[in-house]
């Protein structure tokens, strides 16, 4: 039972101290309602970095307010995702938190802990009727934060480009859809190809398909820049082409995982990222699930943290 | 002695099938065992040979007790051994499947030898005059041929007891002989020998003492010269005698025509057979002769390159085995582990496996008219099992045979196409099975009757087809029909 | 070999059953409030259902000693062509029947190359997940199936009848019928007959291609019934929604094989050996114990629960 | 059965490499400026060089006709136990040995309780990779291990000796030294005896046990060793990195058990089989196809290569 509490070595350290310690004044009546509530966190997608972090962190957060935490990792399955929800209804579970998944797509079970009074949180998940909150990002605006930044300020306005994606994941498709739309104005711009990564394995299986597209593209400034869905991608594409020695080209990621801060800020080919506020989402989270065990009212609906562009320095 | 158990038992799920046994032999002794089907002496080799362990008693090697723990040890203490299985890898060449379990020969200390494996492995083969293709895999060997790789296998060291389990149930009289001879030198040099066989005249020919086995009990063992046939058989059997068939030479319709019948494999190149009612057709070639191929050209199972096949009247178009078994001919395989037994279903579901369809109203099988069928079939052909459900592979080979012929009686079958059918099966089974065939043709079926022991064809047939490099030959009609005749048909070119 | 009856005869020749029943009584004892509860039965029912009926047709597959590695393939497949239908409003039956037929036809395409070229079924089956990954991915674009489903094709996977969730009844109709099928008709012994010795069944006559086309063609119908079921359930159909499955209905599958003496792929062991993966994963999940220990005592457990059994028979060397 | 040599049987007896070459034809002639270049050759390899190992020790366990399934969770693990050595400042040489080692006796425990007790294979290696997920997950809390990975860490992953990239070099000195193990030393021949007919081995004095352990644990190791080796390439290890590995590796394998007539596992086939998969992805990534179209493309490929050359042999019926 010790690996729960096991420190992720990719959780920025003095961040997600720092967190807890914020909330402090917030969770001041701690005494009050919250503690010895059992919380529920339930995720597909905890192989995810940024996913992980924020578990951990909403965790961390949960258990400073004397809640007890269960995390459960369906691997990706969300058949899966569906029986739990469904067992920690049963289970009488004092709340449950989605992370990273869309409520659409397990919508009936949430159902059950609705009408069952189990109260619903989302992080970055999407909202749907008869949830609390969700904090999230918007992912839509996420794309166009970074599409725009990528179009106008590191391509200035023409170019080729490669879309590196993996729209099956609801946030992703998201800024896809943002990419798609904002293609179109830029008619300087033409989209080389779109390739679909792998996942599991999506830095490994990123870094092939670049390796493989730099040398149907090998002419220098042939591929202005590669535009990738979030970060692993990014730091694999960004790989192969420093190994390649193509210095030219521009990646972009969203998410602002800590690895791919470490490449942009080494001047790699990797130039900007959308820093995910996180720690934020999973804040609104703990903050909110506090102010529930109170007895406060909830204001239901989407709660943004917002995002930041990372660039260098 | 040489070789001594004490006491020796062993007990599958709770039945002994083998209870104390005192078994002996003397060096440069051969000694022969005999018994009926599930007797217990393959059990007896395979503890001998490490491959079972014995429940209790004691084996004694050259005065000492010894344990055998593993195939391995056996082989050390010097018993080389063919089982009544044969037991190669069908992926693998010649040369290795000689070589299996042997330390190979190698080349800087760790690289295989292939060389000089075949090179020991051609002179080996050279002094016992066998001829196999060694870079044939085994799976395209014919049976025959499997069992001399064995011969060479067991004689690729030297050795002091040689276990022979059934060696020539799938040889004709040529590598029989060849057998023979090598045994003879292995005498003179002083390795004892133990035979387990069926055939009784090679017992009567070749033994110094038999000893004979009775429902997993020592019946006795004597000196061969002080016995003859009828005393052995009715040791093991509990006085049981063969009575001499009549044989009615009264024949029908033609029932099965096949003419001019080539295989696709080229192996039957053009073979014609006809078979009437009544009729029991021996079919006599040597191995490799093409008679299985013909057979299973015949019944759909190979396919075909030429021929017609009119089965009673009826011109068949493109032989099916479903097809065949419907219009009332069956086919007993050679192959009975292969192509006859589904080894992991019991005794019934084997049984009835080719007529399963007319159990079934709706698709539904119904269990009691299965089970009641098959208890009689068990009756009728006296098959030695606990019953109906036991899986078919725990049965004895002979008892394993006797269900191919259950499966096979199942249909009521007007043509019966018999390859080997009494391979492997004790005397008593045998004449039964002869008794069988000859009640089946006198009620009107015909039946095909392949054997590679010519004695036994010129015993049980009406007529004798003979067969030569996938050709038919000659036919005779055996009716003071001598082994000779048959043959100079068969080496004539 | 005479049957001794008796409680260690019983418990060799059940042993993965007893293991089962073991789980539930610690879950009970544990978390009787939360474990051993109508409603949870109920509960556990309804989550092994999707998994239950896509085992069956891995175990049909199975028991002519083939493989079918398609099953999530075809369970997304079928998925996202039901959802798509009902969007697109086509009757709700339609949207049922119409995947489980197209599937049909590609499960005897898969036995046709199996059966007709000689092609190992696992190079087979796996080529053809990747094909239908690819199409999956191209007719959804890669997006899950949600928006504008109608109510109406979630009932099956959410509804209830007289307590008892429609998809639990599913699951036990499907699992007693291949059970009968398996056992009590020509059919099923044929299928067995196969998978024990393919010559020995050809030379008794038995159309041996026949069979095995059906058989893959069944199972790649019921892992089409999975994925429309799952769509229906979640009300909303992934293009690698079903993927997970497929490792998952051969571990019930095989766990399965180790339920009765016999040792061959059989409907009522897949059942026994998907319930004991469910009750697992919704125990340890009421228990809340963390995932990364879940994992660590569902494999224990696993082997732990086929190897007394295998030592309890005297199998052990 | 005379050896017909010539053109017809050359074609038959290497119809899948036939294949691969046909492949490469097309893809250079299409793109004969990226596809057909020195650079994209070494590209290859490098890219195949993972895979290629993995599917080594599948191939390895397939020749005694048993499975591991685990092998995707192991190259996870290897990976993340190298990284965190690496981060923990262990010798370098020491990061790729240790995991080795580790995964050497856990195969061991695999090969162990299926030949001990007899329990199925598939059963024992499934239930072991859901052990060595949870153990891998619990180990690095579920995150990527990347920070402080030392440079000379990833040195084997991504350097090259005279233009040929460490990882290929590996890759074929394993190859080789395997394919000499199975065709022409005393353990390989036992392994295919085992896997051509255990009885027979058995009863010929093989100790079936003790090679089936080997086979397990060298195929665990090599699982390992592709982790380490993944984890140096990129510069970080995922705890579910090597997952994706455990279906390809066996595509490969069985891809290359068609290569050669005798239809069984083999080194050089698999090799052959992780080489066409290899290129395939690399020649439909190069001509830019939408990924989707490739999952198309490549299913059919690989069917049609193993079916072409079936019917050449006369295998069809
Ligand atoms: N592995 C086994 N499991 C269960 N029963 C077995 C097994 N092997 C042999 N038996 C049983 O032991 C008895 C003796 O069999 P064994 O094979 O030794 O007979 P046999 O004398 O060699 O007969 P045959 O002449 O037919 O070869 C038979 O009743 C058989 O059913
Ligand atoms: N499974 C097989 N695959 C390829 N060739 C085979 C196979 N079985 C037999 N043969 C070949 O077919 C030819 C005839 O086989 P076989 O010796 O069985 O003929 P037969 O006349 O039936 O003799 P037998 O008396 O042994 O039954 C031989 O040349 C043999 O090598
Ligand atoms: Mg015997
Ligand atoms: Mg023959």
């Amino acid at each position: 039972a010790c690996g729960g509490s096991a420190e992720p070595s990719s959780t920025p350290a003095p961040e997600s101290q720092a967190a807890p310690a914020e909330s402090g004044d917030a969770a001041e009546p701690a005494a009050t309602g919250a503690a010895g509530k059992k919380i529920s966190i339930l995720t597909a997608n905890l192989s995810s970095v940024t996913t992980n972090q924020m578990c951990e962190m909403m965790k961390a957060g949960m258990e400073k307010e004397g809640m007890e935490v269960t995390l459960v990792d369906t691997k990706g399955d969300f058949g899966q995702l569906a029986s739990r929800i469904e067992d920690s209804v049963s289970a009488k579970a004092d709340a449950i938190v989605i992370v990273s998944c869309d409520p659409g797509q397990i919508a009936p079970q949430l159902q059950t802990a609705f009408d069952a009074g189990v109260p619903v949180f989302g992080c970055d998940s999407g909202y749907m009727e008869g949830m609390m909150i969700n904090a999230t990002s918007d992912n839509y605006a996420m794309g166009q934060l970074i599409t725009k930044y990528l179009f106008e300020d590191l391509m200035g306005g023409k170019g080729t480009v490669i879309a590196l994606t993996h729209r099956p994941h609801p946030g992703v498709v998201k800024r896809c859809e943002a990419f798609d739309d904002m293609i179109k104005d830029y008619p300087d711009i033409t989209l080389i190809t779109e390739q679909h990564v792998e996942v599991p394995g999506p830095i490994e299986n990123s870094r092939k398909i670049m390796e493989n597209l730099i040398l149907s593209n090998s002419a220098k400034d042939s591929v202005t820049a590669v535009w990738c869905g979030w970060d692993e991608p990014a730091i694999g594409a960004t790989q192969a082409l420093m190994d390649a020695g193509r210095d030219e080209v521009i990646v972009t990621g969203v998410d602002g995982n800590s690895q791919a801060v470490e490449l942009i800020n080494e001047g790699s080919n990797l130039k900007a990222t959308v820093e995910q506020n996180f720690e934020g989402m999973s804040q609104i989270v703990v903050d909110e699930l506090v102010k529930l065990f109170n007895g406060e009212e909830i204001e239901k609906g989407d709660r943004y943290a917002p995002a930041t562009l990372i660039t260098k320095e | 002695m040489l070789l001594q158990t004490k006491k020796l038992c062993k007990q599958f799920g709770g039945m002994y099938a083998l209870k104390d046994i005192d078994f002996e032999i003397a060096e440069g002794e051969i000694h022969g065992l005999v018994g009926e089907n599930g007797a217990g002496k393959s059990t007896l080799i395979k503890i001998l040979t490490g491959v079972y362990s014995l429940d209790s008693g004691e084996v004694w090697w050259n005065g000492s007790p010894v344990r055998i723990e593993n195939p391995r040890q056996s082989r050390d203490i010097g018993i080389n051994v063919i089982h009544q299985d044969r037991n190669l890898i069908p992926a693998f060449s010649g040369v290795e499947n000689v070589y299996l379990g042997m330390d190979y020969e190698k080349k800087a200390g760790f690289a295989v030898d292939w060389a000089k494996m075949k090179a020991r492995v051609e002179a080996v083969m050279r002094e016992l005059k066998v001829e196999i293709d060694l870079s044939l895999p085994a799976s395209a060997l014919s049976p025959p041929q499997r069992t001399l790789l064995e011969i060479v296998r067991a004689m690729m060291t030297e050795c002091r007891l040689l276990i022979l389990d059934e060696p020539t149930a799938s040889l004709t009289d040529k590598e029989a002989e060849m057998l023979f001879e090598t045994i003879g030198k292995l005498k003179a040099r002083g390795t004892a020998i133990l035979y387990v066989t069926h055939r009784m005249d090679e017992i009567f020919r070749l033994t110094d003492r038999i000893t004979v086995f009775k429902n997993g009990q020592s019946a006795g063992t004597v000196r061969t010269a002080d016995v003859d046939k009828d005393a052995i058989i009715s040791m093991m059997t509990d006085n049981w005698v063969s009575e001499t068939l009549t044989v009615s030479r009264k024949y029908g319709e033609v029932l099965l025509d096949a003419e001019h019948i080539a295989s696709r494999d080229g192996i039957v190149k053009d073979a014609s057979l006809t078979v009437r009612a009544g009729e029991i057709l021996g079919v006599f070639g040597l191995g490799g002769s093409g008679r299985t191929e013909l057979l299973e050209c015949i019944y759909g199972y190979r396919p075909a390159e030429k021929g017609s096949v009119t089965l009673c009247g009826r011109q068949i178009a493109r032989p099916s085995p479903g097809g065949s078994i419907k219009n009332g001919m069956v086919l007993i395989c050679e192959d009975r582990r292969g192509k006859a037994l589904v080894g992991s279903l019991s005794v019934k579901q084997n049984t009835v496996l080719s007529t399963i369809d007319s159990y079934a109203r709706f698709g539904v099988v119904n269990e009691r008219k299965e089970l009641s069928d098959t208890q009689e079939k068990i009756e009728t052909l006296s098959i030695k099992t606990e019953g109906p459900n036991q899986t078919v592979l725990q049965l004895s080979g002979g008892n394993q045979q006797k269900v191919v012929f259950a499966k096979a009686l199942m249909s009521r079958p007007k043509v019966l196409l018999c390859d080997e059918p009494t391979q492997a099966v004790d005397v008593k089974t045998r004449a039964e099975i002869h008794k069988l065939l000859r009640r089946l043709a006198d009620a009107g079926s015909a039946v095909v009757f392949v054997s590679s022991d010519l004695k036994e064809v010129l015993e049980a047939t009406d007529n004798v087809q003979v067969m030569a490099g996938g050709r038919t030959k000659e036919r005779f009609v055996n009716d003071g029909l001598t082994a000779e005749q048959v043959l100079a048909c068969c080496y004539a070119n | 070999m005479k049957q001794k009856a008796g409680v260690s005869e019983l418990l060799r020749a059940y042993g993965t059953i007893f293991a089962g029943i073991l789980i539930v009584i610690v879950f009970s004892v544990m978390r009787p409030d939360a474990f051993f509860t109508m409603g949870n039965l109920v509960n556990i029912t309804r989550q092994i259902s999707l998994l239950v009926i896509i085992a069956l047709g891995a175990t049909l597959v199975m028991s002519v000693e083939e493989f079918d590695l398609s099953v999530g393939a075809l369970a997304s497949l079928g998925g996202v062509i039901g959802a798509k239908m009902a969007v697109a409003g086509a009757p709700i039956f339609l949207c049922f029947i119409a995947p489980v037929v197209i599937c049909f036809a590609i499960g005897f395409v898969n036995g046709w190359i199996v059966t007709k070229f000689r092609v190992l079924s696992f190079i087979t089956t796996l080529a053809m997940s990747t094909i239908l990954g690819g199409f999956t991915f191209w007719f959804t674009g890669g997006a899950t199936v949600f928006q504008d489903i109608p109510k109406s094709f979630t009932y099956i996977g959410t509804k209830t009848v007289l307590g008892a969730p429609i998809l639990s009844i599913i699951m036990l109709l499907l699992t007693v019928v291949f059970w009968f099928v398996m056992r009590h008709t020509a059919f099923g012994r044929k299928l067995y007959a196969i998978g024990g010795n393919e010559a020995a069944s050809q030379v008794s006559g038995i159309n041996v291609k026949k069979y095995k086309n059906l058989a893959f063609a069944l199972c790649a119908s019921l892992a089409a019934l999975t994925g429309v079921l799952m769509a229906s359930r979640l009300g909303s159909a992934h293009p690698t929604g079903g993927d997970g499955l497929f490792l998952q209905s051969y571990a019930a599958a095989f766990l399965g094989r180790t339920v009765f003496r016999e040792g061959v792929p059989n409907i009522w062991g897949t059942f026994v050996g998907a319930a004991i993966l469910g009750v697992l994963a919704n125990g340890l999940t009421i228990l809340q114990v963390p995932t990364f220990m879940q994992d660590l005592l569902t494999g224990c457990i696993i082997i732990l629960a086929v190897v007394v059994q295998k030592i309890g028979r005297g199998d052990a060397k």
